[in-house]
């Protein structure tokens, strides 16, 4: 860590490294690495859609081989290669099956959700929103996204390896998890649980950057209420990290033990006890739910006052509210145990903490809400997305109200009705969340536009599908439809509900087909698309103060802040917004 | 969208249905008031050419009262859904009405083990039966199950009943139910439990009194 | 550098030798369980205590620093508080 | 309202953004070692059984290592105080105290483990065993970290060029006081409180 011997380190100007190894693979500028981190999240939404594609399959037309399969010749089912011996003759076989719902959410939480969230927009974003040349820590960024390639490298080792990959739930819950031969899967599980610990000290190495940069290297004048709501939530998020994970990453070790060194932990027939491991995983799956789900809220939350031309409504009370709901997940992690066994007279007590982090959340909700009254609004693009996210996140919001019930909980617990609502939760901050800030920051990331009629059509085909898909599941939820089974056709009680499954999967795929105007529309603009301005959305925060893309030094000179970064339409000026590095010529003090 | 709940058939399924019903209507009026506004913001506030947007950043206790008392109500509904759902929760996993009928029930990868302690109603006795993925009752009787298993966590799970409870290994757990309607009812495995996880389920069959005493005797035919 | 000046290490060295000693004693003291445990733990806290305020100068640090230290022991006291009823004392 | 205002906002004194890092990593070894310890705790409650395991740990051996270990933290400490006095030489002789003393813990933690291993006490054989293996062995890890990171620093003393690692003897003092804190718990988890 030498590399800062004091706030003023990173503002010194660094010449751009030549080469395209040290410029572009072993980089420590925060933008090349926040691109990496990128590639990585975009490469894992392909395999962890790949995986939903066959969930959904395999859910709608049981036992069915899968669409394409045909095409491969007899010989080659017959023979021994790996989609050979996963598929049999095209058709999904319950063990595999498990293993690909396992892999989906390991996948979608921990390597794309994440990376993207974090990884991609928090690296991206922090030093330029505050006015940094680059993280505080540049080395230490760089080792933070190779430990993740490496965790990437051995999930995927994963797949190919005797046994499979893991298939015990991405909750791995033991002794499931614990005793190979109770879950037919070795080696995979026990990469696994590497690849997941390499990735949370992947993010822990990250958090320690985010946390720096915004304490030490803000530029003069940005005082903490100053700061884009998104390095605050960035913040928050590294913060509850950190916490949670820690008690988890002592679980994967004593799990990895019990698995390799005979050890009993989790394993009630030598004395361990299964439910510790539900604590463990819980109390950081919780926190993580909210570190996943602030700044894909915060990307909506920062493009809602541009194109509303309003200043955020109550910004100080969105913060505050933000540390309650952190607080509050810390103290809520049971509610995925109510009916696990735990100590019933525990479930009350978590059932009234998890109901009441709904008023933090609602009032974040109405401060977005009151953000558009009164505003001048348009529709482009990010725009489109950031009020999908608002929407979506209602959705999941209100139906997390009946999950965090426990006696609704009774009957709820383990059915799709919870699939369908984490979706809500986690797809609106990921993909919503996400899209709105790739469409967005674009300009600044790349230097050019994205298509914006392509975006548009993105978006109404994503929303479509998206609602056509999980808002049934809830009905497929309530008719008692278990989660992680392999054939609903196996239950009589089920039956009724199969038309309701094959649509659901048509609306998934169709859901999936949309991407391909993304993708279409991502690597079409990245070498044809418009050239962009310095600040094509006129927005106020110091990242659009800079070139698109910004020089490698970020700052030619690091600006000087006057005020909010949310000052669209005051009074006293001509033009509808006010950037936080303007000064205002002869005006009044006051009137930011 | 409640009517895709299965039919209910035990004493305190009913409750857990009002409660759902109670959350579905409260949280269905959130629903239509926040998508309402937000459409009629959206498209009265579009933008027109000329109009300026009201500078409003909602620092003042004044103005976040506008989010401020939307929140006190979520607040207040917040609450009365906790004190609705800890008399239902009492009622089914916290007090037991004293037992009827007494079983033990056994998951194991992947099957249901059912254990009837037999006429003289107690366990490890020598006139114990075991029947595999057949839970029978009689019908209006508390019936009290144990719960346990015997390598992974499975999970008891009566959809029609609305009973779910996680069987453990290494743990004994008791649960217990009243059925209200005779006829025969799916007992599924809720938790993934291995390879075999989608083909694990059994029977409960709620018998008619008569019915009932027909089955005993068929099983006991000594006693 | 720090602008504070160093404390007397030495002293504070001598007072966790003495501390580490006695908890190892008391061990042999014929007392009720509960209060020897008490005691030993009491001791290994007020050792910890004064190597995290002296040899790592807590003293001297700001508010954020005092955070960062402070905020994952109340994150494990709630963690060990919903453990105790469920997995020691449960039916 | 937030008033126009030009000048600097970071703190009076601001914290050293190294400093600030190692907390934070120190945060979430905390959490970390936290997490293990206090599962131990509510297993070692749940089993009144494991305090005749407990009694074949030798508690001389142990108070022994305490003792190392304490004095390990003083020498550390005592190099840093050399380092802002300038006193090149101390350093040094600082560092090599604390790099000698780290691994004698860490090789009377070696023979601790071959005794029990030898008498058939070994991860497998209960709970009780596991935690002690598992605490004990992660433990003797970031001992083994430290004592790296100490060596290295103290090559650089030696070579008389204290200005650059200045502030990283104080970074490593951290972490090796935090490794002390955790022996300072885990000697009464695992070793005390057994009679």
């Amino acid at each position: 860590m030498s590399e800062t011997s004091g706030p003023q380190a990173a503002h010194a100007v660094h010449p751009a490294p030549q080469g395209f190894v040290r410029r572009y693979l072993f980089s420590t500028d925060h933008k090349v690495i926040a691109k990496q981190y990128l590639a990585i999240a975009l490469f894992w939404a392909v395999v962890g859609g790949l995986s939903a594609f066959l969930i959904r399959w395999q859910l709608a037309w049981p036992g069915e081989p899968v669409i394409g399969s045909g095409l491969l010749p007899e010989a080659f089912w017959d023979g021994d290669s790996w989609l050979a011996q996963s598929l049999q003759y095209g058709s999904i076989p319950a063990e595999f099956y498990n293993k690909l719902f396992t892999m989906h959410g390991t996948i979608m939480v921990f390597f794309v959700a994440m990376p993207l969230l974090l990884g991609a927009l928090g690296n991206f974003l922090i030093p330029l929103m505050v006015g940094a040349r680059d993280m505080a820590f540049p080395r230490l960024n760089m080792l933070s996204v190779w430990t993740l390639a490496v965790a990437s490298v051995i999930l995927l080792i994963s797949f190919f390896v005797p046994g499979g990959a893991a298939a015990s739930g991405w909750t791995a819950y033991p002794p499931l998890s614990a005793v190979p031969e109770l879950s037919e899967v070795n080696w995979g599980q026990n990469l696994w649980l590497i690849a997941v610990a390499l990735e949370f000290a992947s993010f822990l190495m990250g958090g320690i950057n985010f946390l720096t940069t915004t304490v030490n290297l803000r530029a003069p004048g940005l005082s903490l209420f100053r700061l884009p709501i998104m390095v605050w939530f960035q913040c928050i998020a590294a913060v509850l990290f950190m916490l949670s994970v820690g008690p988890l990453i002592a679980g994967a070790v004593m799990l990895l033990l019990d698995r390799l060194a005979g050890t009993s932990f989790f394993i009630p027939s030598g004395g361990g006890e299964p439910l510790l491991w539900q604590h463990l995983f819980w109390f950081f799956g919780h926190p993580e739910v909210y570190v996943i789900m602030i700044p894909g809220m915060a990307a909506a939350l920062e493009i809602l006052p541009v194109f509303s031309r309003k200043p955020l409504f109550g910004y100080r009370l969105i913060v505050y509210a933000t540390f309650a709901a952190g607080f509050l997940s810390f103290i809520v992690w049971a509610h995925h145990m109510f009916q696990s066994g735990m100590d019933p007279r525990l479930a009350m007590p978590f059932s009234i903490t998890t109901i009441l982090i709904s008023v933090p959340f609602a009032l974040m909700v109405f401060a977005m809400i009151a953000t558009l009254w009164g505003g001048v609004i348009r529709f482009p693009t990010p725009m489109l997305f950031a009020l999908g996210v608002l929407g979506v996140f209602i959705m999941g919001g209100l139906s997390g109200i009946f999950n965090g019930s426990a006696p609704a909980d009774i009957y709820i617990h383990d059915t799709y009705f919870v699939v369908a609502h984490f979706h809500y939760t986690l797809f609106a901050a990921t993909f919503f969340g996400g899209f709105a800030a790739i469409y967005y920051w674009f300009p600044k990331m790349f230097g050019r536009m994205l298509n914006d009629t392509l975006g548009k059509i993105h978006f109404w085909w994503t929303f479509i599908a998206f609602n056509a898909t999980f808002l049934p599941m809830h009905l497929v939820g309530l008719g008692g439809m278990m989660r992680r089974i392999a054939n609903p056709l196996n239950y009589d009680f089920l039956q009724p509900l199969q038309p309701l499954n094959v649509w659901i999967s048509i609306s998934a795929f169709v859901l999936m087909l949309g991407q391909l105007v993304f993708v279409v529309n991502f690597f079409w603009s990245l070498v044809a698309g418009r050239r962009a301005e310095a600040n094509p959305w006129q927005a106020n925060t110091l990242e659009w103060s800079t070139a698109s893309p910004p020089p490698h030094h970020n700052f030619d000179t690091i600006p000087t802040v006057y005020r909010g970064p949310y000052e669209y339409s005051p009074p006293g000026v001509a033009e509808d917004w006010l950037p936080q590095h303007r000064p205002l010529v002869g005006g009044p003090a006051a009137t930011a | 969208m409640l009517r895709w709940l299965p039919e209910s058939v035990s004493t305190f399924s009913g409750d857990i249905d009002a409660l759902i019903r109670l959350i579905y209507y409260t949280v269905g009026a959130w629903f239509v008031l926040t998508f309402a506004v937000i459409l009629i913001f959206l498209v009265r506030y579009r933008y027109r050419p000329g109009r300026r947007a009201v500078y409003l950043p909602g620092n003042t206790l004044a103005q976040s009262a506008w989010v401020l008392v939307p929140g006190l109500v979520v607040l207040l509904l917040d609450i009365g859904i906790d004190i609705y759902g800890e008399r239902v929760w009492e009622a089914v996993k916290l007090h037991q009405p004293p037992a009827a009928v007494q079983v033990r029930v056994t998951g194991k990868q992947f099957a249901w083990e059912v254990l009837y302690p037999g006429p003289d109603g107690r366990f490890g006795t020598a006139d114990d039966r075991q029947l595999n993925g057949e839970l029978h009752v009689p019908v209006h009787q508390v019936v009290h199950v144990t719960l346990g298993a015997e390598d992974v966590i499975h999970s008891f799970f009566l959809p029609h009943l609305r009973l779910k409870q996680d069987a453990l290994p290494g743990r004994q757990l008791t649960v217990w139910f009243e059925a209200t309607v005779p006829g025969t009812y799916p007992l599924v495995c809720a938790e993934l439990c291995g390879t075999g996880h989608t083909g694990m389920f059994g029977r409960l069959i709620v018998h008619t009194p008569e019915d009932y005493q027909a089955w005993v005797k068929a099983q006991w035919p000594s006693s | 550098m720090e602008a504070h000046a160093h404390p007397n290490y030495v002293a504070i060295w001598v007072w966790l030798l003495i501390l580490a000693l006695f908890s190892v004693m008391i061990t042999a003291v014929p007392m009720p369980h509960p209060l020897m445990v008490t005691v030993v733990f009491v001791v290994a806290a007020v050792k910890a205590i004064l190597v995290a305020l002296y040899y790592m100068h807590l003293r001297f640090e700001q508010l954020l620093i005092y955070s960062l230290a402070l905020a994952p022991l109340i994150c494990l006291a709630v963690l060990l508080l919903v453990l105790l009823p469920d997995i020691v004392y449960h039916p | 309202m937030q008033r126009e205002a030009t000048h600097a906002v970071a703190p009076a004194v601001p914290v050293p953004a190294a400093k600030l890092g190692m907390w934070w990593f120190l945060a979430s070894e905390i959490v970390t070692f936290g997490g293990i310890i206090v599962a131990y705790l509510v297993f070692r409650l749940a089993h009144p059984q494991w305090l005749e395991e407990a009694a074949h740990l030798s508690v001389p051996i142990a108070t022994f290592n305490t003792l190392v270990l304490l004095t390990s933290s003083l020498t550390m400490v005592l190099a840093f105080a050399a380092v802002d006095r300038g006193d090149e030489r101390r350093v040094a002789t600082w560092l090599a105290l604390t790099v000698a003393l780290g691994l004698v813990f860490v090789l009377v933690k070696a023979y601790e483990w071959r005794h029990e291993i030898a008498a058939g006490r070994v991860p497998g054989e209960s709970g009780f065993w596991g935690f002690y293996y598992g605490m004990t062995g992660l433990h003797a890890l970031h001992v083994l970290g430290g004592v790296v990171v100490n060596a290295c620093l103290l090559i650089a003393a030696l070579r008389r060029r204290l200005e650059p690692i200045a502030h990283r003897v104080e970074m490593a003092g951290l972490y090796w006081h935090f490794v002390d804190i955790v022996w300072i718990f885990l000697f009464p988890l695992l070793y005390l409180s057994t009679h």
